[in-house]
């Protein structure tokens, strides 16, 4: 994935590595696949992001109409799945599963 | 959202692997690779592969892989060291039917 | 609430109000009360916000170990409520609700 | 969060409203404000207010009134206009028991 396609029109997911070689009591996985949303949010929502939410789409009407914003909306992820970490310690081999470790789905809030 | 394209074995059609647990270790690979008690081959969920965890030729767990995004370009196991160095743990992502029954260089024993 | 207090140490939910008064359709509410989430995202998390997620956690120790991120982590809304709108045109009176309207949880995402 | 402290009388017990809704308006208040088929009265959930809604002097809505937070200061209901300028609506926010049956300076008809 090369790096100018990341500068995209709006918000959207991405993919996002965590190298884990480094971390030695972490058998697996070895390159953590956690992702981001990357990218601004802009109106009209409706036409980019299948989901939206009124409170956004409200906050940005306010900058557009020039009042300034201590927080403008911004583009998180809104869905995220588990990771399965399979660790090693002196207790030996333990399989976890992490919960909302995976961003799957990006949003404007 | 621009994953790699993974190896045509673990795609195109479901992956079985070979299903196993030693009793020392915690938890499970959950219902894709956990197979009932006395499974010993499970069929995986698409973009799997199977994985094989060793320590030295005594195998700790086997079933599927999905998570991490790694991909295992290898029909066959060929087991790389893993965890703390110094550990006598490996580890190896594969494609082929049941590829992790069997690791090349170790003499593994998947069930008791 | 002066404007000194919004510079706080972390991100939390801050009253934000919309005046409707301008939009005549709108009977009530006149002064709608959206909120918004302001403030840092920082960790550690644990200590700061009730519920945080493992994805914002990994995020931010990519940013401490100097990995830059296309996006870091934002204050947000995570909870919302309602807003019954008494709305009037040549139909006549509606009174309707809208999901999604107010901020009422914030979290870093 | 910050709240702005509001009038004592819709905060420290559960305000009383008239509820009604005349049949040209759609939608309503809600389990709230809305009550039974025929209710006259109806109990707020805490820190509402008691909301009438006029066209002229016939009542269209009434009952309890939470969102929005800009408070009911008047223990009684004295409408102002809402609305397009040139409309006949008139709206009242209180917080005196049953306080939004009768509007100053118009002849409410709350119920038919």
């Amino acid at each position: 994935q090369n790096r100018s396609a990341r500068h995209q029109a709006h918000c959207r997911l991405q993919e996002l590595t965590i190298d884990l070689h480094d971390r030695k009591f972490i058998v697996m996985p070895t390159v953590y696949v956690a992702n981001n949303c990357e990218g601004p949010c802009k109106l009209p929502l409706s036409t980019r992001v299948p989901s939206y939410y009124s409170h956004t789409v409200l906050l940005l009407g306010m900058q557009e109409r020039g009042s300034p914003l201590q927080r403008a909306p911004c583009c998180v992820p809104v869905r995220y799945s588990d990771q399965l970490i399979i660790s090693i310690s002196t207790e030996g081999l333990e399989v976890r599963k992490f919960p909302n470790m995976v961003a799957e789905e990006c949003g404007c809030r | 959202m621009g994953l790699p394209p993974g190896p045509p074995g673990a795609r195109s059609r479901n992956l079985s692997c070979v299903s196993y647990k030693h009793p020392s270790v915690r938890g499970s690979l959950g219902g894709a690779g956990g197979g009932g008690p006395g499974a010993r081959h499970v069929r995986c969920p698409p973009r799997h592969c199977c994985i094989g965890i060793w320590n030295q030729s005594h195998a700790l767990v086997q079933g599927c892989w999905g998570g991490g995004g790694a991909g295992c370009p290898s029909p066959a196991c060929a087991p790389s060291p893993a965890g703390a160095p110094g550990g006598a743990v490996l580890v190896c992502l594969c494609h082929g039917h049941l590829c992790n029954g069997n690791a090349s260089g170790l003499v593994a024993r998947p069930a008791p």
